[in-house]
């Protein structure tokens, strides 16, 4: 049936990429619009804020896009975000002269050790992910408060190195953005050509075969979550010193942000699907609404509409276009 | 033919009987009273205990609707925001002029036409599942709410609207009452009529639902629009309590409304729950965060203790779902 | 050194209520291709979930090339060399067919640790050709149709090299002409000194592919016989423990006025013009080859999908079908060919399962009347003699044929005039077989007309009145049952459009 | 013994913010001179609704008086209504919720003294001409709204007539809003001279934007903030100066007020005057519908006095 090949066939790859250029097309025509409204925003400079503010959420969605492929959510990592940056910074405020790697390094570790937690429940305790992040969620948010006994953690109280962590830059790109291609390069390449990478595919897409044909499901859930902690605990440390503040009620909510970039990226909540590349255009989506909102200098009181609207607008053509994909190669069989 | 006999009597089991989730919530509803009477002197009486249920059951009324959601295995985020947006145009309304029992209206249709709508585009829309489009309309619903009202607060409501939320019959609170009867309603809906059958059928698995003849969009159609139907009812009480409106009302009830209806051991996979654990959960936490008020515990003590609590009781469920016994 | 590669002694497995297997002993020389018969439940599957780590077994031991093995999970198996092919599709429908074949065993860079895709590209690629498939290594899998899925699965037991491989009803999906293909692979696989454990309700498969064949019988062990040595009667006595006089039940039917009539219809992508008329007190067989679009088809009729051209007319009248309870109002109703997707709710009990199409009929304005759906239940489940405890028994826990017998009791609920039955006798043992053409023939004597979709040709022959070939999409012969031979169809199935 | 001596409830607007942690401590304190048992009640998120709850514990609790900072002006009053129909003293602090839902508020300034002065204040340190901005909290903040109404009656002024209030943007107090919305002040106004933002976590934001861009002298920066966070900005000069009253002082004459609302010395109206510890004499004023307790003139924080307060909160 040779002259059968490629009838029938849904490629994976075509799908994906028509499904981001209409994403891609969807931003393109956006930013023409953006920049009719005011020019200052496809300026060098603006550019440039509008990714390094971007890089922390961007950090998060890739963690989060894992969590996701494996039919999870994490609800949490606003809590931890908040909990890791704040001790750091008490850290950093005791001892001025800690090297900011070490930071780095402190920040990263506690993020991890929550992300081990929440994986434990998760993986070995029959927990549904929504509500074992949902509940620690309250925990380290609480643990946050408590540590801190209230107080914040402030600009002159952290070390000029700590700082100079989030708006230092090398060859003129800023450490945050470098920090992000860098994660997204690892990311890619542990996603698309690792085993375990490939592992986290398969055990959203069918966790039960996963388990009859002898892959590890609750360490791939558990490696999943862990690593989405450590992201998190490393944005914990950026944030801090990126606002030069800690406070108690960083980040709250904004976990609803990340999961929001992961669907418009094109990662189904259903498990098993979702692209690095595709993650990209949906963070770059809502990293432009919230640089050009401001900058389209729109009555503060539509802002939350529009971007609402422009977030539905966004999956819903990326729906359509996966649509009218999957009918084109089915097309091919008639004749 | 090799006949076999197929018994047609549930064999009834101890073991099964006893290890039912709810024995285990109920447990923890009686041990939250003693320990609350017993470190507060102000707890353990009935005009206080009546008092309490006001302040969280307007919540409840959207738990109910959620749990056919959850059931659905789907999940509704945007109730926080229908609260608001249906408050608000009512609260305008009747600024404007139109009579309260108009605005009132209006405000329950709001939910209904928001709850519609989520339905409408997650049936469309199959693949971007219950959680992105309520994600999506949860700020625009809100959005929406802003746009009208803008850093106004409205209200001067007639002064029987306040009845809703702080009103008394025979020295039961109203809302109270109401929600009992809306409970019992919500109840047999799910356990006694083939709605409800089609409900958790759906949840288990809708295809072979959808080949068996449910017609599984409009059931979701309807039940999502339910969901906004009683979010609206919820937000008359809240809007009530509070005698006047604006836009950032009700944040983050969605979280509240799901975490009473997870701990009531409905499982956000879809096709498991009851509604007694529901309602028993509901008045758990309220009365937990009522008691831990009284005796004036730090909220971020508080925050703590909610989530381990549901965390640990949701794990011991998990267990007794492993001993092996389907859940209805 | 032992002469048998896999041995297994005095092994008993208890599920909560279930002896699926007591004191079951088997063993499998090198080289040789094993069949494992018995009615449905017998354990067969049971078993061999014990052999690959799935289940453990209360009480018995394995033997591997003579030493003792304790397999705890699927991984135990796979490092000893054996490789199975599940009876329900074991797939991850969001990868390409490349990866579901080639995952744990990936090709890596012993390096970097790198996946080598174009090498594993290639390589699947060969294995489906191989295997006459008529899709590419890239295809998503969830683009398949049942049956392309398990010929994926059998490419995935290829590619992981055994010593052992374990087929639990391969063919149950594959047409005669699929099914030849495997036997080819099946014999060079065993002449390079694999073993093959081979799970089959088809003689035909028996007799053209084992050398041995060892039987179950409620879950114990009956016999072990050379192939050529037991005739067809003992054997099937030994599987059923009674004398099955004969498979096909006397077809002498007045067929009454056309019911169904189907004209031009046609879905882009899947079927085009077909037209075709049903009588009443008719079984009407549907072949061809997999993917040739008989399901796509039967479940537009069905309502399930929609259609592009064409009209469905009803005794006489157009009718407009845009949902399955459309169409079982009109008393149309179709058995998916998907059990345990499409078919069952696997969480509940029979009663439920079986209640779910005909709501109404156990409830009085929307109240449910539990009484009377166990009634119904308890009627139906005898009447298609369901193996089961009782009529609360979870549907997970019935074995595969127990189930389908379930899903047809389900359609007996609705009072339908045009069954449609997609694959009814997929992976069902020849005593439920046999009690399901008694139905289908009952149901056709009392008026019913019927749709009868499968693969297997000696089915189709005995059971049909009339027969339609279908080939990519397009109906290309219909005949008779009288007129109707092997050869007629398969050529008609396969035939290329000049 | 408390019992006797009384119950006296604050409930502040929110958790984890040193502003209103101090406030906790200067009402503890007060009442601790009373020899008054204080109960300390702060919501984990700023909503009106979980104040109402709280407000409903402390009914039950049988507390002798309620001071409470609302995060609505109109959403309290059916609590705070019922709290007083049983009895209980209502005063409200920092922000204040309206005259009908309490009995007296005690303003830590002047609304209006606030919003003139920092206007003044931009004026002189854009040298009187220029493009300004402000950056305010959400767009739902009760006094900031009623500070900004201030600035703009006092930009009427024909003494700013080349003072141009070109924006008046919202960071909803979340950092990495108000860095965006300052950013976007910047660039969608090149020639923008100065920045006023009322609001703690806003004027942060701004003050670090300003000094990574290194703006110093090209924008001014000021408002109200803390003098832990602003330090840093005041120090390196891209805040010259800021205001803030003393939080710990708030919370102290609140509590006195409350002292004196229970044993009788003030019923509210005007007036009545009281000794409220250390701050010696106060008064009872109408402002407004309704009465006031005045703490005093908001504190100017600058480069001479910010070391010693850093530290304070
Ligand atoms: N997970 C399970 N829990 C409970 N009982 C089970 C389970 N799996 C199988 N059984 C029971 O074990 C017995 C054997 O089932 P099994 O699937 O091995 O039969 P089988 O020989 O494969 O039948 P078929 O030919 O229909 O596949 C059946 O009675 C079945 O009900
Ligand atoms: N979900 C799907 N997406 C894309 N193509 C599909 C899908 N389901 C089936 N097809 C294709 O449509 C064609 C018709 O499938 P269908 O299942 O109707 O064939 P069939 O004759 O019923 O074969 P069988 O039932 O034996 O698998 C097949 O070629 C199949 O590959
Ligand atoms: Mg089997
Ligand atoms: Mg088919």
């Amino acid at each position: 049936m040779a002259e059968n090949k490629s009838k029938t066939v849904l490629n994976r790859g075509s799908v994906q990429k028509i499904r981001e250029l209409g994403l891609l097309g969807f931003i393109v025509i956006l930013s023409v619009f953006i920049q009719c409204r005011n020019p200052s925003f496809l300026t060098a400079e603006n550019l440039n804020d509008l990714i390094t503010n971007t890089a922390i959420l961007s950090l998060l969605s890739v963690g989060m896009m894992m969590v996701i492929i494996t039919r999870g959510i994490d609800l949490s990592i606003g809590a931890t975000l908040a909990l890791s940056g704040m001790i750091t910074a008490m850290t950093v405020r005791s001892h001025p002269a800690l090297s900011p790697f070490l930071a780095l390094l402190l920040g990263t570790t506690i993020g991890l050790l929550c992300g081990i937690v929440i994986g434990f429940l998760v993986a070995k305790t029959s927990i549904l992910p929504i509500i074992a992040t949902l509940g620690m969620m309250n925990v380290f948010r609480g643990m946050t408060f408590l540590i801190s006994g209230g107080r914040w953690v402030s600009a002159h109280q952290m070390s000029s190195s700590f700082k100079h962590i989030a708006t230092g830059s090398i060859f003129g790109v800023n450490h945050l953005i470098l920090i992000a291609i860098i994660t997204y390069l690892i990311f890619y390449y542990f996603i698309n050509h690792t085993r375990t990478g490939r592992k986290i595919y398969a055990v959203g897409s069918n966790p039960q075969s996963a388990r009859i044909s002898g892959i590890n499901v609750d360490r791939t859930l558990w490696l999943v979550y862990a690593i989405m902690g450590a992201l998190t605990g490393l944005s914990g440390v950026l944030w801090v010193s990126k606002f030069a503040s800690a406070q108690s009620n960083t980040a709250m909510g904004y976990e609803m942000n990340v999961i929001a970039a992961c669907v418009v990226g094109g990662v189904s909540i259903a498990g098993g699907t979702g692209k690095v590349s595709g993650l990209l255009s949906g963070v770059l989506l809502l990293g432009i609404l919230n640089n050009a909102l401001p900058l389209l200098n729109v009555s503060p009181f539509w802002q939350d509409a529009i971007q609402g609207g422009i977030i539905l607008l966004a999956v819903i053509v990326g729906a359509l276009v996966r649509r009218n994909t999957d009918k084109k190669n089915l097309i091919g069989r008639e004749e | 033919m090799s006949s076999v006999n197929i018994q047609t009597e549930k064999k009834f089991s101890l073991q099964t009987f006893f290890f039912q989730w709810e024995w285990l919530l109920l447990l923890i509803f009686v041990m939250i009273n003693i320990i609350n009477a017993h470190l507060s002197p102000y707890y353990l009486n009935t005009f206080t205990l009546l008092d309490a249920t006001m302040g969280f059951l307007d919540k409840a009324f959207i738990a109910l609707p959620m749990a056919f959601v959850i059931i659905f295995g789907d999940i509704d985020i945007s109730v926080g925001s229908t609260v608001a947006l249906s408050s608000v145009v009512m609260a305008v309304l009747y600024n404007a002029g139109v009579p309260m029992y108009l605005a009132m209206l209006a405000c329950l249709s709001v939910g209904l036409i928001c709850g519609f709508i989520n339905g409408i585009l997650i049936v469309k829309f199959k693949e971007l599942s219950a959680i992105i489009v309520t994600l999506s309309t949860m700020i625009l619903y809100r959005g929406i709410a802003y746009i009208i009202l803008e850093n106004q607060a409205a209200g001067g409501f007639p002064q029987w609207f306040s009845f809703l939320g702080w009103g008394y019959i025979k020295g039961i609170p109203f809302i109270l009452a109401l929600f009992a009867v809306t409970a019992l309603v919500f109840a047999f809906l799910l356990h006694k009529t083939t709605f409800g059958r089609k409900v958790y059928a759906i949840g288990n698995n809708a295809v072979a639902s959808r080949f068996s003849g449910v017609k599984v969009d409009k059931m979701k159609v309807i039940v999502f629009t339910l969901t906004g139907f009683m979010t609206a009812v919820a937000s008359l009480f809240l809007t009530s309590k509070m005698g006047s409106t604006r836009p950032n009302i009700a944040s983050g009830y969605e979280l509240d409304a799901i975490a009473m209806v997870v701990l009531g051991g409905v499982s956000t996979s879809g096709g498991k729950g009851r509604m007694i654990g529901v309602i028993l959960s509901i008045f758990i936490v309220g009365l937990l965060r009522y008691g831990l008020g009284l005796i004036n515990v730090s909220s971020q003590i508080v925050l703590i203790i909610i989530g381990l609590l549901l965390i640990v009781s949701v794990m011991i469920s998990s267990l007794n779902i492993r001993m092996g016994k389907s859940k209805e | 050194m032992s002469k048998y590669i896999l041995e297994l002694k005095g092994i008993t497995k208890t599920f909560p209520g279930v002896k699926a297997l007591d004191n079951v002993c088997f063993q499998l020389k090198p080289g040789e291709i094993h069949a494992l018969m018995g009615e449905n439940g017998a354990g067969k599957s049971t078993f061999i979930k014990i052999i690959t780590g799935v289940h453990q077994p209360d009480e018995g031991e394995i033997y591997f090339k003579g030493e003792q093995v304790v397999i705890d999970n699927p991984n135990d198996s796979k490092k000893l060399g054996i490789a199975a092919i599940y009876q329900h599709a074991t797939s991850y429908p969001d990868l390409s067919v490349t990866e579901n074949i080639f995952i744990g065993h990936e090709y890596i860079c012993p390096q970097t640790k790198r996946l080598l895709w174009k090498k594993m590209n290639a390589k699947a690629q060969e294995y489906l050709d191989e295997l006459g498939a008529n899709f590419e290594s890239t295809t998503m899998m969830k683009a398949l149709s049942v049956a392309q899925q398990q010929i994926v699965e059998i490419a995935k037991a290829l590619s992981a090299n055994a010593e052992v491989i374990i087929m639990d009803e391969p063919t149950s999906s594959l047409t005669t002409s699929e099914s030849e293909d495997l036997y080819r692979i099946a014999e060079s696989l065993r002449d390079s000194g694999t073993s093959i454990i081979f799970i089959s309700h088809r003689f035909e498969d028996m007799y053209r592919l084992a050398d041995i064949v060892t039987v179950l019988r409620d879950s114990k062990y009956i016999g072990t016989w050379g192939v050529n040595e037991v005739s067809n009667e003992d054997l099937i006595k030994a599987m059923v423990g009674r004398e099955i006089t004969q498979l096909f039940p006397e077809k002498k039917r007045v067929l009454g006025k056309e019911i169904l009539k189907v004209h031009g219809l046609g879905k882009i992508g899947y079927f085009s013009d077909i037209s075709f008329t049903l009588r009443k007190g008719e079984i009407l067989g549907l072949t061809g080859l997999v993917g040739a679009g008989r399901t796509e088809l039967c479940q537009a009729i069905f309502g399930i999908h929609s259609y592009d051209k064409g009209h469905i007319y009803l005794e006489g009248s157009e009718v407009e079908i845009n949902h399955p309870s459309d169409a079982m109002q009109l008393g149309i109703g179709y058995l998916p060919e998907d059990r345990q997707a499409q078919g069952l709710i696997l969480e509940w009990g029979l009663e439920k399962n079986i209640s779910l199409s005909a709501l109404d009929k156990i409830s009085r304005n929307g109240w449910l009347n539990k009484k009377e759906e166990i009634k119904i239940a308890k009627r139906l489940a005898d009447k298609v003699n369901v193996k089961a405890r009782s009529v609360f028994d979870l549907a997970k826990q019935l074995s595969g044929g127990n189930q389908q017998k379930v899903v047809v009791a389900k359609l007996l609920t609705a009072d339908l005039k045009i069954i449609i039955l997609d694959e009814p006798t997929k992976g069902v043992d020849v005593g439920a077989k046999s009690a399901i053409f008694e139905i289908m023939t009952d149901l056709a004597v009392q008026g019913y007309a019927i749709i009868m979709i499968s693969s297997e040709m000696p089915e189709i022959l005995g059971m049909s009145d009339r027969i339609l070939v279908m080939r990519e999409g397009r109906i290309t012969a219909e005949m008779t049952g009288e007129e109707a031979s092997q050869e007629r169809i398969l050529e008609a199935a396969m035939k290329k459009t000049a | 013994a408390a019992q006797t001596a009384g119950r006296y409830a604050l409930i502040v607007k929110s958790a984890g913010n040193p502003y209103n942690e101090n406030e906790m401590k200067g009402f503890a304190k007060a009442i601790k001179e009373i020899g008054g048992t204080a109960i300390l009640k702060a919501p984990a998120e700023p909503t009106a609704e979980a104040q109402i709850m709280m407000i409903e514990q402390l009914i039950a609790q049988r507390v002798d008086a309620i001071a409470i900072a609302g995060n609505d002006p109109d959403a309290l009053q059916p609590a705070l209504t019922k709290a007083m129909k049983r009895g209980i003293k209502v005063l409200s602090l920092d922000s204040a919720v309206n005259p009908q839902s309490r009995m007296v508020h005690v303003n830590q300034a002047d609304s209006e003294k606030i919003g003139r002065s920092l206007i003044q204040g931009i004026y002189e340190m854009i040298g009187g001409e220029g493009q300004i901005a402000i950056l305010s909290a959400t767009s739902q903040a009760a006094n900031q709204n009623t500070w900004i109404e201030w600035m703009k009656k006092e930009l009427k002024k024909e003494k700013y007539n080349k003072v141009e209030l070109v924006k008046v943007a919202y960071g909803d107090d979340l950092r990495d809003k108000s860095v965006s919305e300052t950013e976007a002040l910047l660039k969608s106004y090149p020639n923008l001279r100065g920045i006023i933002a009322p609001t703690t976590v806003g004027i942060a934001a701004a003050g670090k934007v300003l000094s990574d861009k290194e703006l110093k002298g090209k924008v001014e920066l000021t408002g109200l903030g803390l003098p832990s966070e602003m330090a840093e900005y005041i120090t390196n000069g891209i805040c010259d100066w800021m205001y803030l009253w003393n939080p710990i002082d708030i919370g102290y004459l609140a509590g006195y007020t409350a002292h004196a609302l229970v044993n009788g010395e003030i019923t509210g109206k005007v007036g009545d005057t009281f000794t409220a510890g250390d701050l010696g004499k106060k008064e009872v004023i109408a402002v407004g519908g309704g009465t006031e307790i005045m703490l005093g003139a908001p504190f100017k924080f600058d480069a001479g006095n910010i070391d010693e307060w850093k530290e304070v909160y």
